[in-house]
Protein backbone atom coordinates (compact mmCIF):
# COMPACT_ATOMS: atom_id res chain seq x y z
CA UNK A 1 0.00 0.00 0.00
CA UNK A 2 1.23 3.60 -0.75
CA UNK A 3 0.50 7.02 0.13
CA UNK A 4 2.03 9.87 0.08
CA UNK A 5 0.66 13.04 2.28
CA UNK A 6 1.09 16.19 3.68
CA UNK A 7 0.39 14.42 7.13
CA UNK A 8 3.32 12.33 9.34
CA UNK A 9 2.58 8.93 9.86
CA UNK A 10 2.75 6.71 13.14
CA UNK A 11 5.45 3.83 12.32
CA UNK A 12 4.29 1.79 15.38
CA UNK A 13 1.18 1.36 13.82
CA UNK A 14 2.73 0.82 10.25
CA UNK A 15 4.73 -1.85 12.08
CA UNK A 16 1.57 -3.34 13.76
CA UNK A 17 -0.16 -3.96 10.19
CA UNK A 18 2.45 -4.81 8.51
CA UNK A 19 3.40 -7.59 11.11
CA UNK A 20 -0.46 -8.78 11.16
CA UNK A 21 -0.07 -10.27 7.18
CA UNK A 22 -0.27 -14.37 8.57
CA UNK A 23 1.51 -16.78 10.25
CA UNK A 24 4.49 -17.34 7.74
CA UNK A 25 5.88 -14.01 8.49
CA UNK A 26 8.91 -14.34 9.75
CA UNK A 27 10.48 -11.02 9.54
CA UNK A 28 9.52 -7.30 8.93
CA UNK A 29 11.92 -4.74 8.11
CA UNK A 30 11.74 -1.28 8.24
CA UNK A 31 13.52 2.14 6.94
CA UNK A 32 12.50 5.94 8.28
CA UNK A 33 14.12 8.68 6.66
CA UNK A 34 13.95 11.94 8.75
CA UNK A 35 14.49 15.71 7.64
CA UNK A 36 18.18 15.81 8.89
CA UNK A 37 20.49 19.31 9.64
CA UNK A 38 23.00 19.03 6.90
CA UNK A 39 22.36 17.87 3.42
CA UNK A 40 23.46 19.73 0.54
CA UNK A 41 23.96 22.67 3.44
CA UNK A 42 24.70 23.20 7.01
CA UNK A 43 22.10 24.23 9.32
CA UNK A 44 18.89 23.00 7.51
CA UNK A 45 15.93 24.24 9.16
CA UNK A 46 13.12 22.38 6.75
CA UNK A 47 12.05 20.85 3.81
CA UNK A 48 10.20 21.58 1.34
CA UNK A 49 8.71 18.64 -0.81
CA UNK A 50 7.36 18.62 -4.22
CA UNK A 51 5.90 15.64 -6.01
CA UNK A 52 3.89 14.87 -9.60
CA UNK A 53 0.54 13.28 -8.28
CA UNK A 54 -0.49 10.06 -10.23
CA UNK A 55 3.13 9.25 -11.57
CA UNK A 56 4.83 9.00 -8.27
CA UNK A 57 2.12 6.61 -6.93
CA UNK A 58 2.41 4.69 -10.37
CA UNK A 59 6.54 4.53 -9.53
CA UNK A 60 6.02 3.17 -5.98
CA UNK A 61 3.56 0.69 -7.18
CA UNK A 62 6.21 -0.53 -9.82
CA UNK A 63 8.63 -0.60 -7.33
CA UNK A 64 6.80 -2.67 -4.24
CA UNK A 65 5.77 -4.81 -7.98
CA UNK A 66 9.18 -5.49 -8.84
CA UNK A 67 10.48 -6.21 -5.25
CA UNK A 68 7.84 -8.71 -4.87
CA UNK A 69 8.77 -10.41 -7.88
CA UNK A 70 12.78 -10.64 -6.71
CA UNK A 71 11.91 -11.45 -3.29
CA UNK A 72 9.31 -13.46 -0.97
CA UNK A 73 7.05 -10.40 -0.16
CA UNK A 74 4.17 -10.74 2.62
CA UNK A 75 2.73 -7.51 2.74
CA UNK A 76 5.52 -3.83 1.65
CA UNK A 77 3.78 -0.38 2.18
CA UNK A 78 5.66 2.76 1.67
CA UNK A 79 4.91 6.34 2.53
CA UNK A 80 6.10 9.50 1.54
CA UNK A 81 5.14 13.22 2.75
CA UNK A 82 5.12 15.91 0.80
CA UNK A 83 4.83 20.11 1.46
CA UNK A 84 6.53 21.54 4.32
CA UNK A 85 8.64 19.19 6.73
CA UNK A 86 10.32 20.73 9.96
CA UNK A 87 13.93 19.60 11.06
CA UNK A 88 13.30 15.94 12.79
CA UNK A 89 10.44 15.33 11.08
CA UNK A 90 9.69 12.10 9.20
CA UNK A 91 9.66 12.31 5.83
CA UNK A 92 9.35 7.93 4.61
CA UNK A 93 8.78 4.95 5.49
CA UNK A 94 9.31 1.72 3.86
CA UNK A 95 8.07 -1.35 5.62
CA UNK A 96 8.44 -5.07 4.09
CA UNK A 97 7.01 -8.34 5.56
CA UNK A 98 8.52 -11.21 4.12
CA UNK A 99 9.11 -15.15 5.32
CA UNK A 100 12.86 -14.66 5.77
CA UNK A 101 14.85 -11.78 7.27
CA UNK A 102 17.48 -11.74 3.80
CA UNK A 103 14.16 -10.89 1.54
CA UNK A 104 12.43 -8.58 3.70
CA UNK A 105 15.80 -6.51 4.29
CA UNK A 106 16.63 -6.78 0.90
CA UNK A 107 13.40 -5.59 -0.59
CA UNK A 108 13.14 -2.71 1.79
CA UNK A 109 16.81 -1.46 1.13
CA UNK A 110 15.79 -2.36 -2.79
CA UNK A 111 12.22 -0.01 -2.59
CA UNK A 112 14.33 3.05 -0.52
CA UNK A 113 17.19 2.75 -3.04
CA UNK A 114 15.05 2.82 -6.06
CA UNK A 115 12.84 5.30 -4.70
CA UNK A 116 15.51 8.09 -4.54
CA UNK A 117 16.28 7.93 -8.29
CA UNK A 118 13.14 7.09 -9.94
CA UNK A 119 10.69 8.27 -7.37
CA UNK A 120 9.11 12.05 -8.86
CA UNK A 121 9.91 13.61 -5.21
CA UNK A 122 12.21 17.17 -5.05
CA UNK A 123 13.34 18.35 -2.17
CA UNK A 124 13.83 21.84 -1.02
CA UNK A 125 15.85 22.55 1.95
CA UNK A 126 15.55 25.48 3.84
CA UNK A 127 18.18 27.31 6.23
CA UNK A 128 16.55 30.11 7.74
CA UNK A 129 15.33 32.44 5.04
CA UNK A 130 17.41 30.37 2.14
CA UNK A 131 15.90 27.95 -0.04
CA UNK A 132 18.03 25.76 -2.55
CA UNK A 133 16.74 22.60 -4.11
CA UNK A 134 18.97 19.95 -3.57
CA UNK A 135 21.20 18.03 -6.13
CA UNK A 136 20.77 14.52 -6.94
CA UNK A 137 23.64 12.61 -5.73
CA UNK A 138 25.77 10.13 -7.72
CA UNK A 139 26.21 7.71 -4.63
CA UNK A 140 22.25 7.29 -5.36
CA UNK A 141 22.73 6.80 -8.62
CA UNK A 142 25.25 4.32 -7.92
CA UNK A 143 23.21 2.50 -5.10
CA UNK A 144 20.42 2.12 -7.30
CA UNK A 145 22.44 0.63 -10.88
CA UNK A 146 23.59 -2.09 -7.80
CA UNK A 147 20.63 -3.53 -7.77
CA UNK A 148 20.20 -4.07 -11.38
CA UNK B 1 -6.77 21.09 -23.82
CA UNK B 2 -8.39 19.44 -26.97
CA UNK B 3 -6.83 15.73 -28.49
CA UNK B 4 -4.60 17.60 -30.90
CA UNK B 5 -2.97 19.17 -28.26
CA UNK B 6 -0.26 18.02 -26.02
CA UNK B 7 0.07 19.08 -21.81
CA UNK B 8 3.70 19.72 -20.50
CA UNK B 9 4.26 19.71 -17.48
CA UNK B 10 7.52 21.03 -15.40
CA UNK B 11 7.99 20.56 -11.83
CA UNK B 12 10.38 21.86 -9.26
CA UNK B 13 13.61 24.27 -10.05
CA UNK B 14 12.01 24.18 -13.72
CA UNK B 15 8.62 24.81 -12.69
CA UNK B 16 9.99 27.72 -10.65
CA UNK B 17 12.88 28.94 -13.39
CA UNK B 18 10.30 29.13 -16.35
CA UNK B 19 7.77 30.19 -14.32
CA UNK B 20 5.79 28.14 -15.69
CA UNK B 21 3.76 24.70 -14.40
CA UNK B 22 2.58 23.72 -17.62
CA UNK B 23 1.70 24.37 -21.42
CA UNK B 24 -0.54 23.39 -24.02
CA UNK B 25 1.53 22.89 -27.40
CA UNK B 26 0.13 21.76 -30.68
CA UNK B 27 1.62 18.58 -31.44
CA UNK B 28 3.22 17.85 -35.01
CA UNK B 29 3.83 14.58 -36.75
CA UNK B 30 6.67 12.67 -35.89
CA UNK B 31 7.19 14.45 -32.57
CA UNK B 32 9.58 13.01 -29.83
CA UNK B 33 10.20 14.32 -26.43
CA UNK B 34 13.82 15.27 -27.56
CA UNK B 35 12.00 17.10 -30.66
CA UNK B 36 9.77 18.95 -27.79
CA UNK B 37 12.87 19.77 -25.58
CA UNK B 38 14.58 21.49 -28.59
CA UNK B 39 11.69 23.08 -29.70
CA UNK B 40 11.16 24.50 -25.87
CA UNK B 41 14.82 25.78 -25.53
CA UNK B 42 14.87 27.91 -28.45
CA UNK B 43 12.47 29.76 -26.89
CA UNK B 44 15.37 31.29 -25.23
CA UNK B 45 16.26 32.84 -22.24
CA UNK B 46 15.67 30.64 -18.68
CA UNK B 47 14.20 27.88 -21.50
CA UNK B 48 17.71 27.28 -23.14
CA UNK B 49 18.31 25.63 -20.03
CA UNK B 50 16.22 22.44 -21.20
CA UNK B 51 19.25 22.25 -23.35
CA UNK B 52 22.20 23.26 -21.43
CA UNK B 53 24.17 21.34 -18.80
CA UNK B 54 22.31 20.74 -16.13
CA UNK B 55 20.61 16.99 -16.55
CA UNK B 56 16.96 17.18 -17.48
CA UNK B 57 14.22 14.03 -16.84
CA UNK B 58 11.39 13.59 -18.79
CA UNK B 59 7.95 11.57 -18.52
CA UNK B 60 5.18 10.59 -21.08
CA UNK B 61 1.84 10.01 -19.33
CA UNK B 62 3.40 9.39 -16.17
CA UNK B 63 5.97 7.12 -17.21
CA UNK B 64 9.75 8.06 -17.35
CA UNK B 65 10.65 8.71 -21.25
CA UNK B 66 13.69 9.11 -23.04
CA UNK B 67 14.71 11.84 -25.99
CA UNK B 68 13.80 9.01 -28.48
CA UNK B 69 10.16 8.12 -26.86
CA UNK B 70 7.17 9.79 -29.33
CA UNK B 71 4.89 12.01 -28.68
CA UNK B 72 1.28 11.99 -29.53
CA UNK B 73 -1.82 14.40 -29.21
CA UNK B 74 -3.63 13.93 -26.15
CA UNK B 75 -0.33 13.35 -24.03
CA UNK B 76 0.86 14.71 -20.92
CA UNK B 77 5.18 15.14 -21.45
CA UNK B 78 6.86 16.67 -18.17
CA UNK B 79 10.17 17.60 -18.09
CA UNK B 80 11.92 18.14 -14.35
CA UNK B 81 14.83 17.76 -12.73
CA UNK B 82 16.18 14.60 -11.11
CA UNK B 83 14.90 13.16 -8.51
CA UNK B 84 15.72 14.04 -4.68
CA UNK B 85 12.53 12.29 -2.73
CA UNK B 86 13.31 10.12 0.04
CA UNK C 1 21.33 -0.53 24.22
CA UNK C 2 20.75 -4.44 24.92
CA UNK C 3 17.70 -6.64 26.83
CA UNK C 4 16.82 -9.80 26.85
CA UNK C 5 13.73 -10.54 28.35
CA UNK C 6 10.99 -12.84 28.83
CA UNK C 7 8.54 -9.85 28.42
CA UNK C 8 7.20 -9.42 24.87
CA UNK C 9 8.79 -5.62 23.52
CA UNK C 10 6.68 -2.03 21.88
CA UNK C 11 8.25 -1.68 18.17
CA UNK C 12 6.90 1.69 17.89
CA UNK C 13 8.02 3.02 21.08
CA UNK C 14 11.79 1.56 21.05
CA UNK C 15 11.57 3.27 17.46
CA UNK C 16 10.47 6.53 18.99
CA UNK C 17 13.50 6.07 21.23
CA UNK C 18 15.91 5.89 18.79
CA UNK C 19 14.54 8.36 16.76
CA UNK C 20 14.96 11.10 19.14
CA UNK C 21 18.86 10.69 18.89
CA UNK C 22 19.61 14.30 17.80
CA UNK C 23 19.09 16.60 14.40
CA UNK C 24 22.18 14.44 13.01
CA UNK C 25 20.09 11.26 12.55
CA UNK C 26 18.23 10.87 8.90
CA UNK C 27 17.59 7.28 9.03
CA UNK C 28 16.01 4.42 11.22
CA UNK C 29 16.43 1.32 10.15
CA UNK C 30 14.88 -1.64 12.07
CA UNK C 31 14.38 -5.21 12.52
CA UNK C 32 11.94 -8.00 13.84
CA UNK C 33 11.98 -11.18 13.79
CA UNK C 34 8.16 -13.27 14.62
CA UNK C 35 7.53 -16.78 15.52
CA UNK C 36 6.92 -18.08 11.80
CA UNK C 37 4.30 -21.27 11.51
CA UNK C 38 7.34 -23.23 9.08
CA UNK C 39 10.59 -23.21 10.32
CA UNK C 40 13.02 -26.80 10.42
CA UNK C 41 9.54 -28.47 10.46
CA UNK C 42 6.43 -27.45 9.65
CA UNK C 43 3.13 -26.25 11.65
CA UNK C 44 5.17 -24.83 14.53
CA UNK C 45 2.87 -24.10 17.14
CA UNK C 46 6.01 -22.14 19.20
CA UNK C 47 9.39 -22.28 20.47
CA UNK C 48 11.26 -22.05 23.20
CA UNK C 49 14.17 -20.30 23.41
CA UNK C 50 17.14 -20.71 25.93
CA UNK C 51 20.11 -18.59 26.07
CA UNK C 52 23.79 -18.27 28.31
CA UNK C 53 22.91 -15.23 30.53
CA UNK C 54 26.19 -12.70 30.62
CA UNK C 55 27.57 -14.24 27.70
CA UNK C 56 24.94 -13.21 25.69
CA UNK C 57 24.88 -9.93 26.68
CA UNK C 58 28.78 -9.25 25.50
CA UNK C 59 28.50 -10.59 22.50
CA UNK C 60 25.24 -8.36 21.18
CA UNK C 61 27.48 -5.50 22.53
CA UNK C 62 30.48 -6.82 20.86
CA UNK C 63 27.83 -6.82 17.56
CA UNK C 64 27.03 -2.90 18.45
CA UNK C 65 30.64 -1.78 18.81
CA UNK C 66 32.09 -3.67 15.41
CA UNK C 67 29.03 -2.32 13.87
CA UNK C 68 29.81 1.18 15.26
CA UNK C 69 33.67 1.30 14.26
CA UNK C 70 32.31 0.19 10.60
CA UNK C 71 29.54 2.39 10.26
CA UNK C 72 27.52 5.58 11.27
CA UNK C 73 26.08 4.66 14.05
CA UNK C 74 24.39 7.32 16.48
CA UNK C 75 21.95 4.73 18.55
CA UNK C 76 21.40 1.05 17.93
CA UNK C 77 19.20 -1.06 20.11
CA UNK C 78 18.96 -4.89 20.68
CA UNK C 79 16.04 -6.90 21.89
CA UNK C 80 15.45 -10.49 22.07
CA UNK C 81 13.37 -12.86 24.04
CA UNK C 82 13.91 -15.69 25.85
CA UNK C 83 11.78 -18.62 27.69
CA UNK C 84 8.64 -19.51 25.79
CA UNK C 85 7.09 -17.71 22.77
CA UNK C 86 3.69 -18.54 20.23
CA UNK C 87 3.26 -18.42 16.83
CA UNK C 88 3.61 -14.91 15.29
CA UNK C 89 5.63 -13.54 18.50
CA UNK C 90 8.15 -11.23 18.41
CA UNK C 91 11.40 -12.93 19.29
CA UNK C 92 14.28 -10.01 18.11
CA UNK C 93 14.16 -6.11 17.35
CA UNK C 94 17.63 -4.87 16.02
CA UNK C 95 17.37 -0.80 15.19
CA UNK C 96 19.66 1.52 13.92
CA UNK C 97 19.82 5.25 13.13
CA UNK C 98 22.50 7.09 11.67
CA UNK C 99 23.12 9.92 9.89
CA UNK C 100 22.80 8.21 6.32
CA UNK C 101 20.56 5.34 5.42
CA UNK C 102 23.29 3.07 3.68
CA UNK C 103 24.84 3.14 7.29
CA UNK C 104 21.68 2.43 8.84
CA UNK C 105 20.40 -0.90 6.65
CA UNK C 106 24.28 -1.97 6.81
CA UNK C 107 24.76 -1.69 10.31
CA UNK C 108 21.25 -3.00 10.87
CA UNK C 109 21.44 -6.45 8.60
CA UNK C 110 25.12 -6.40 9.78
CA UNK C 111 24.01 -7.09 13.54
CA UNK C 112 21.09 -9.61 12.57
CA UNK C 113 23.05 -11.41 10.82
CA UNK C 114 26.10 -11.60 13.04
CA UNK C 115 23.34 -12.43 16.09
CA UNK C 116 22.31 -15.52 14.07
CA UNK C 117 25.95 -17.02 14.20
CA UNK C 118 27.31 -16.32 17.21
CA UNK C 119 25.11 -14.82 19.98
CA UNK C 120 24.29 -18.09 22.20
CA UNK C 121 20.89 -18.81 21.92
CA UNK C 122 19.36 -21.82 21.13
CA UNK C 123 15.05 -22.04 19.60
CA UNK C 124 13.72 -25.16 20.26
CA UNK C 125 11.03 -25.97 18.01
CA UNK C 126 7.58 -26.91 19.41
CA UNK C 127 4.96 -28.77 17.35
CA UNK C 128 1.80 -30.21 19.16
CA UNK C 129 3.72 -32.25 21.57
CA UNK C 130 6.70 -32.16 20.11
CA UNK C 131 10.12 -30.49 20.67
CA UNK C 132 12.87 -30.15 18.09
CA UNK C 133 16.15 -28.40 18.81
CA UNK C 134 16.33 -25.79 16.06
CA UNK C 135 19.94 -26.76 13.75
CA UNK C 136 22.10 -24.16 12.68
CA UNK C 137 21.60 -22.90 9.13
CA UNK C 138 24.56 -23.13 6.10
CA UNK C 139 22.96 -20.08 4.90
CA UNK C 140 22.96 -18.37 8.31
CA UNK C 141 26.86 -18.86 8.35
CA UNK C 142 27.13 -17.77 5.13
CA UNK C 143 25.42 -14.78 5.35
CA UNK C 144 27.42 -13.96 8.48
CA UNK C 145 30.70 -14.78 6.37
CA UNK C 146 29.77 -11.96 4.00
CA UNK C 147 30.49 -9.65 6.14
CA UNK C 148 34.39 -10.20 6.68
CA UNK D 1 33.60 -23.85 43.22
CA UNK D 2 37.16 -23.33 44.65
CA UNK D 3 40.31 -21.67 42.29
CA UNK D 4 41.59 -24.84 41.97
CA UNK D 5 38.64 -26.21 40.10
CA UNK D 6 36.68 -25.25 36.78
CA UNK D 7 32.81 -24.94 35.98
CA UNK D 8 31.94 -26.59 32.83
CA UNK D 9 28.63 -25.19 31.76
CA UNK D 10 26.46 -26.94 28.97
CA UNK D 11 23.75 -25.79 27.36
CA UNK D 12 20.54 -26.46 24.81
CA UNK D 13 20.35 -29.78 23.09
CA UNK D 14 23.80 -30.85 25.09
CA UNK D 15 22.06 -29.97 28.52
CA UNK D 16 19.14 -32.21 27.44
CA UNK D 17 21.10 -34.99 26.59
CA UNK D 18 23.81 -34.79 29.12
CA UNK D 19 21.05 -34.28 31.33
CA UNK D 20 23.85 -31.77 33.43
CA UNK D 21 24.05 -28.18 33.41
CA UNK D 22 27.20 -27.87 35.21
CA UNK D 23 29.72 -29.97 36.36
CA UNK D 24 32.97 -28.51 38.47
CA UNK D 25 36.38 -30.84 37.56
CA UNK D 26 39.78 -30.28 38.72
CA UNK D 27 42.16 -28.55 36.64
CA UNK D 28 45.26 -30.23 34.73
CA UNK D 29 48.11 -28.30 34.03
CA UNK D 30 48.80 -27.55 30.12
CA UNK D 31 44.54 -27.86 30.29
CA UNK D 32 43.08 -26.89 26.09
CA UNK D 33 39.40 -26.76 25.54
CA UNK D 34 40.13 -29.58 23.18
CA UNK D 35 42.04 -31.16 25.91
CA UNK D 36 38.43 -31.22 28.21
CA UNK D 37 36.16 -32.20 25.18
CA UNK D 38 37.99 -35.51 24.42
CA UNK D 39 37.98 -36.09 28.41
CA UNK D 40 34.57 -35.71 28.63
CA UNK D 41 33.84 -37.73 25.39
CA UNK D 42 35.81 -40.74 27.18
CA UNK D 43 33.17 -40.87 29.60
CA UNK D 44 30.92 -42.96 26.76
CA UNK D 45 27.51 -43.06 26.34
CA UNK D 46 25.64 -39.55 25.35
CA UNK D 47 29.16 -37.98 26.50
CA UNK D 48 30.69 -39.49 23.38
CA UNK D 49 29.13 -37.13 21.13
CA UNK D 50 31.27 -34.23 22.67
CA UNK D 51 33.43 -35.58 19.64
CA UNK D 52 30.52 -37.25 17.37
CA UNK D 53 29.61 -35.74 14.56
CA UNK D 54 27.36 -32.74 15.11
CA UNK D 55 29.73 -29.93 16.04
CA UNK D 56 30.22 -28.47 19.39
CA UNK D 57 30.54 -24.81 20.25
CA UNK D 58 32.83 -23.95 23.31
CA UNK D 59 33.21 -20.38 25.29
CA UNK D 60 35.81 -20.03 28.06
CA UNK D 61 34.76 -16.79 30.11
CA UNK D 62 31.83 -16.68 28.43
CA UNK D 63 33.65 -15.47 25.12
CA UNK D 64 34.16 -17.52 21.86
CA UNK D 65 36.95 -20.66 21.99
CA UNK D 66 38.97 -22.73 19.84
CA UNK D 67 40.62 -26.05 20.76
CA UNK D 68 43.74 -24.37 21.34
CA UNK D 69 42.50 -22.15 24.04
CA UNK D 70 43.51 -22.65 27.19
CA UNK D 71 41.66 -23.30 30.42
CA UNK D 72 42.81 -22.42 33.76
CA UNK D 73 41.48 -23.17 37.16
CA UNK D 74 38.90 -21.06 38.17
CA UNK D 75 37.71 -20.31 34.95
CA UNK D 76 34.03 -21.17 33.15
CA UNK D 77 34.04 -23.30 30.30
CA UNK D 78 31.21 -23.80 28.18
CA UNK D 79 30.11 -26.54 25.47
CA UNK D 80 26.82 -26.03 23.27
CA UNK D 81 25.56 -26.72 19.91
CA UNK D 82 25.98 -23.78 16.92
CA UNK D 83 23.44 -21.35 18.04
CA UNK D 84 20.30 -20.18 16.58
CA UNK D 85 18.72 -17.27 17.64
CA UNK D 86 16.81 -14.40 15.87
Amino acid sequence: MISIQTEDFDVGAEYEALRASGSGTGAVATFSGLVRDSGDLSGVTGLFLEHYPGMTEQVLQGLIDSASQRWDVRKARVIHRVGRLALSDQIVFVGVCSAHRGDAFAACEFIMDALKTSAPFWKKEITGDTEHWVEQKDSDLDRSKAWK
Amino acid sequence: MTDQNLTVRFFARLREELDTESLELPTTPGQTVGGLLSELAARGGPWAQLQGEQPVMAAVNQAMAKPSTPVMPGDEVAFFPPVTGG
